[in-house]
């Protein structure tokens, strides 16, 4: 349990990467791309998290009474959030325009830069 | 896979892989009470009168950050704006009214004003509690595309004027931007949040310019989204390239 | 008990993640993705984290599955409306 | 003055988000005049800034003053450095938006200023990358820069290898930047920090007798796997001449003289700033890593650039090359190194942007930056021939360059046999591009024979709408400006010295080093020139010999375009960049 989120965000890592590198859809691995950012949200959760602690909002609790998890890696994982939303869209573009352009998003069979 | 790549996944993946391992295991234990940034963020969140610390860390405390996201965020869909126009060889076709089955035309114009109510909530509420302009923004502008299955795309796009929308996206964020500087010029700091009062603590108002930082930010989200789905749709459905290429 | 939610829901991000890189198709990738996304926003939840929960719920199961199912659509009607033509 | 700085991020972003506001009902004209004013008012501030940067500038965002050394905000720095690098990223991408004025085609229907916008919105993601003190907003801004890089590089989707470029450039530098955060993300776990001076002390305080542990050693690894995929090091840098080739002319002004140095940049202020310290990855094994890869990225760029035909590659195959220079450079852990290196940045910043800017006008001239089919078609365009021979010799260290006192300066820093790399590989690159000139501007040599290539260059579409009548005076003027400019980095009295002092005012060492130039250097850049001559008239004269591209053919092989291959080598890079710095963390 101590370690265990930390090896799941980097076995989601890898896993993505290993996706990544062995796609034969373009569509499919800007998917993958997206499981390699999952990663990164369940690492910085993980780190921020303190053992019975709420959640840091303090409408209904009140201040002092008890411990909160870290706030600060939250807000970077929003932030995080947003630019894996963002860049998976512009590459989905980028995919389009490539089934336009080559007739074909198979890595495989795009040919047209080499050496 | 050629075995080249293969090989190179391998090897690669096997070393970062013991690293990682070997970086986890002397990690500081899951659920660890040491976390000095964090504690000094809640008290400044307080110091402030904000309830939701969250929300604090991304409108006040860390507000530069969230400049740059929501530029990402207006970067990628003026990117997708452009990679996704029309080419040289394509042109609109009108797409046929889908059918679409009256039990899920019913549901989901029943859903639509919820979702668009709960987006705006969600906005309106982000000092208090979970959520904020970017929740509330994505829940309200996916929300608006029920419409799609609702009605058709022509009653989608009625409603849907691209270039209102457009324009609110880069209003969005001049107006945070305008808010940031407005620190610069009363002498201060950049993005400070010292010109307002900080009201009264768990109010709508409370939290000197992190409302009006968050309602910048929700309307620069709920149109990015829409205009984003807008261009992805029309690629979906409209936008045909002409025949004999 | 928390813990065990826990405990459950990584194995679940996990195996889910391994899911979404295992389906080659991406229509069906994408449902899959949809449902890590709900994995990881309970996980989050469990975490304390409920604002990363929201927008993960929002972005991750809704708007990336979306967008990756309108491309899906977009390549498979441009093959379509080629074979016609052939 | 202080409170000034976070604005060279924000002000190019106004300009954008007014562009896009306003954007329908801009005409052309008024749409690139706004984009003049902001990117000419932020190169302003900048350079404002710059001249009051010493004692160094500090703010923090938000008026978040450290309470008891502690605070809860964003840390800008504003160094030396770092408002250089911001200046010199604002005064390129004013000349290429002066470049790009007559340039492009129609702009798209109703969105007249997307492009100035997102050169924009480009311009300050680079200021904000270079000023950031705070690892998670150089994050921030690091993904800004490349997500507007994407999108520019696939501007023109009509062209089938400029969206494929693109791709590859944005699932790699993606990953990269995962990469990045995670390593982030480790760091904040054991130090509760994310402004990069707390890091790293952080480090020091947490640091046992044993020196640093796997984790600082992954956190290292993964933080400089980000910076080295943009800094483009073998074997990271598979996407550059993919993208590089591939984009619109102003864009690769901008890619090329200060995107990709931006990433040595980052590897610069990051290992100073958080792994320097005795908690840190040890010198030793910093210099072990950065030579190593530097060493291999400058020779795989050298030999990938020399048998490039299609120009815009060749150009960037050189920026490999360079880079690689750039990161011994700053490897040895030098003041003089440091020196060097920036000195060579610079030059190299106005060379490069001039060299691609000269490959645009033959772009849309003949249609084609193919050498072979341009064999002596270009004769007539006399002032950009003798350009792109003064850029090619200023590539390999002619003298008074600014690239030849930063080269003289590093190699003295360097010694030893790094010293012949920084000789061949300038001279190669250099020769190249000689080479070129010769050919295409010159007509000079046989015509040579058509080979079996996969990229020729030759059935590129201009990018300008149709042909234009002449060629406008923005495209000649631009280059010929960025030469000057090149040129007075080293010829103006006393601007190595500044450099160097703001260079080491803001570096941990405190050392300062004298920059000028010495008898010793100025011999190295003679002889890097005349190699570079020799060889250029070698594959000229008998191209059979010179240029037989099988000889590379194993190393073009692995160019192979293919995604899942340039994201197999990024884990193959970053385990071997771990093994590199392992010695530190077991020897402890």
């Amino acid at each position: 349990m101590h370690v265990l989120p930390y090896l799941v965000a980097a076995y989601v890592f890898l896993t993505g990467c290993y996706g990544l590198a062995a796609s034969r859809n373009l569509i499919h691995a800007v998917g993958c791309l997206a499981v390699c950012q999952c990663a990164t949200y369940v690492l910085l959760l993980a780190v921020g998290y303190r053992d019975g602690a709420t959640a840091p909002v303090f409408s209904d609790v009140k201040p002092g009474s008890r411990p909160v998890v870290d706030p600060v890696v939250q807000a970077l994982t929003l932030t995080d959030i947003v630019v894996g939303a963002t860049v998976t869209a512009l590459l989905l573009a980028l995919v389009l325009q490539i089934a336009k352009r080559h007739g074909t998003i198979d890595p495989d069979e795009l040919r047209e830069l080499r050496g | 896979m050629n075995r080249l790549r293969l090989g190179l996944l391998a090897v690669g993946g096997a070393g970062l892989a013991a690293l990682l391992v070997a970086a986890c295991l002397d990690l500081p234990d899951f659920g660890g009470s040491r976390h000095p940034y964090g504690d000094r963020a809640v008290r400044a969140s307080l110091a402030r009168h904000i309830a939701n610390t969250i929300a604090s860390v991304n409108f006040d405390q860390r507000a530069y950050d969230t400049l740059g996201e929501m530029s990402i965020l207006f970067a990628a869909v003026l990117g997708c704006v452009v990679l996704l126009r029309e080419a040289r060889d394509e042109r609109r076709a009108r797409p046929e009214p889908a059918e679409v089955v009256r039990p899920v035309r019913r549901y989901a114009l029943l859903v639509l004003p919820v979702a668009l109510l709960t987006g705006l909530y969600v906005i309106a509420h982000g000092q208090l509690s979970p959520g904020g302009g970017f929740q509330g923004g994505v829940v309200a502008a996916t929300g608006l595309h029920l419409l799609y299955l609702g009605a058709d795309h022509g009653a989608l796009e009625r409603v849907r004027p691209l270039g209102f929308f457009e324009t609110a996206d880069s209003l969005g964020v001049c107006a945070y931007l305008v808010l940031g500087a407005a620190g610069v010029l009363a002498g201060t700091a950049f993005l400070a949040n010292t010109l307002l009062p900080y009201g009264t603590f768990d109010t709508l108002s409370s939290g000197g310019t992190v409302p009006l930082l968050n309602a910048a930010v929700g309307m620069e989200v709920a149109s990015a989204v829409v205009v984003l789905l807008a261009h992805f749709l029309d690629q979906a459905v409209e936008i045909e390239e002409e025949p004999g290429r | 008990m928390s813990d065990a939610v826990t405990v459950v829901a990584l194995l679940l991000v996990a195996a889910s993640a391994t899911a979404a890189v295992a389906q080659r198709d991406p229509a069906r990738q994408a449902l899959v993705l949809s449902f890590l996304g709900m994995v990881l926003a309970v996980l989050f939840t469990v975490l304390q984290a409920p604002d990363v929960g929201l927008s993960q719920l929002a972005v991750g199961s809704a708007l990336t599955p979306l967008l990756i199912m309108l491309s899906v659509r977009k390549v498979r009607r441009r093959g379509r409306t080629k074979e016609e033509r052939t | 003055m202080h409170h000034l700085i976070p604005l060279l991020a924000a002000v190019p972003l106004f300009g954008a988000a007014l562009l896009v506001a306003t954007g329908r009902r801009l005409s052309r004209a008024a749409a690139e005049i706004t984009g003049f004013v902001f990117s000419g008012g932020t190169a302003a501030l900048a350079l404002v800034l710059l001249l009051n940067s010493a004692p160094p500038m500090t703010e923090w965002v938000g008026g978040w003053l450290p309470v008891d050394a502690e605070s809860v905000g964003i840390l800008v720095v504003g160094d030396g450095p770092a408002l250089g690098m911001a200046a010199l990223a604002s005064l390129l991408t004013l000349a290429a938006l002066a470049y790009s004025w007559r340039y492009f085609d129609q702009p798209p229907r109703e969105r007249t200023g997307s492009f100035t916008a997102l050169m924009l919105v480009f311009q300050g993601a680079m200021c904000g990358f270079a000023v950031a003190g705070d690892l998670f907003n150089a994050f921030v801004f690091f993904e800004l820069m490349s997500v507007v890089a994407y999108a520019l590089t696939g501007y023109r989707i009509d062209e089938a290898k400029a969206v494929q470029g693109a791709l590859a450039f944005g699932v790699v530098n993606s990953l990269g930047a995962y990469a990045m955060l995670m390593g982030i993300a480790l760091l904040y776990a054991r130090t509760g920090e994310l402004a990069m001076a707390k890091i790293g002390r952080g480090l020091d305080a947490a640091a046992g007798p044993g020196g640093p542990d796997a984790l600082v050693l992954a956190s290292f690894v993964l933080v400089l796997t980000g910076l080295l995929v943009k800094a483009t090091a073998v074997p990271f840098h598979f996407w550059l001449p993919d993208a590089h080739a591939v984009a619109p002319t102003p864009v690769c002004m901008l890619l090329s003289g200060v995107m990709v140095e931006l990433g040595s940049y980052g590897v610069w202020r990051v290992y100073g700033t958080v792994f320097a310290g005795p908690g840190g990855i040890p010198a030793a094994d910093l210099t072990r890593a950065l030579v190593t890869l530097g060493t291999l990225t400058a020779v795989t760029g050298a030999v990938m650039c020399w048998y490039q035909r299609h120009i815009k590659r060749l150009l960037a195959c050189s920026t490999v090359a360079h880079t690689g220079l750039f990161l011994v450079g700053l490897g040895v852990l030098t003041p003089e190194g440091d020196d060097g290196v920036a000195l060579y940045l610079l030059g190299h910043a106005g060379v490069k942007a001039a060299l691609f800017a000269c490959a645009g006008v033959l772009l849309d001239r003949f249609g084609s930056v193919d050498e072979h089919a341009l064999h002596g078609r270009a004769r007539r365009l006399r002032a950009t021939g003798v350009m792109f021979a003064v850029g090619a010799a200023a590539l390999a260290g002619l003298p008074p360059f600014g690239t030849a006192l930063g080269k003289a300066v590093a190699e003295e820093a360097v010694g030893g046999p790094l010293t012949a790399v920084y000789v061949v590989v300038s001279a190669i690159t250099g020769g190249a591009v000689l080479r070129v000139t010769a050919r295409v501007f010159l007509g000079l040599g046989p015509r040579p024979q058509e080979a079996e290539y996969e990229i020729s260059g030759s059935d590129e579409e201009p990018e300008t709408s149709g042909r234009l009548r002449r060629i406008p005076d923005t495209m000649t003027t631009v280059p010929a400006v960025l030469l000057a400019a090149s040129l007075a980095v080293g010829v103006v009295p006393g601007f190595g010295a500044l450099v160097a002092r703001s260079v080491n005012e803001a570096g941990s060492g405190g050392a300062h080093a004298s920059v000028h130039w010495t008898g010793h250097g100025l011999l190295l850049d003679a002889a890097s020139t005349v190699l570079a001559a020799a060889l250029a008239g070698l594959a000229v004269t008998r191209p059979r010999r010179a240029a037989a591209p099988d000889r590379a053919a194993p190393l073009r092989r692995l160019q192979s375009g293919h995604v899942g291959d340039y994201v197999a080598w990024l884990l193959v890079g970053a385990a071997f960049l771990g093994a590199l710095a392992l010695p530190g963390v077991l020897g402890g």
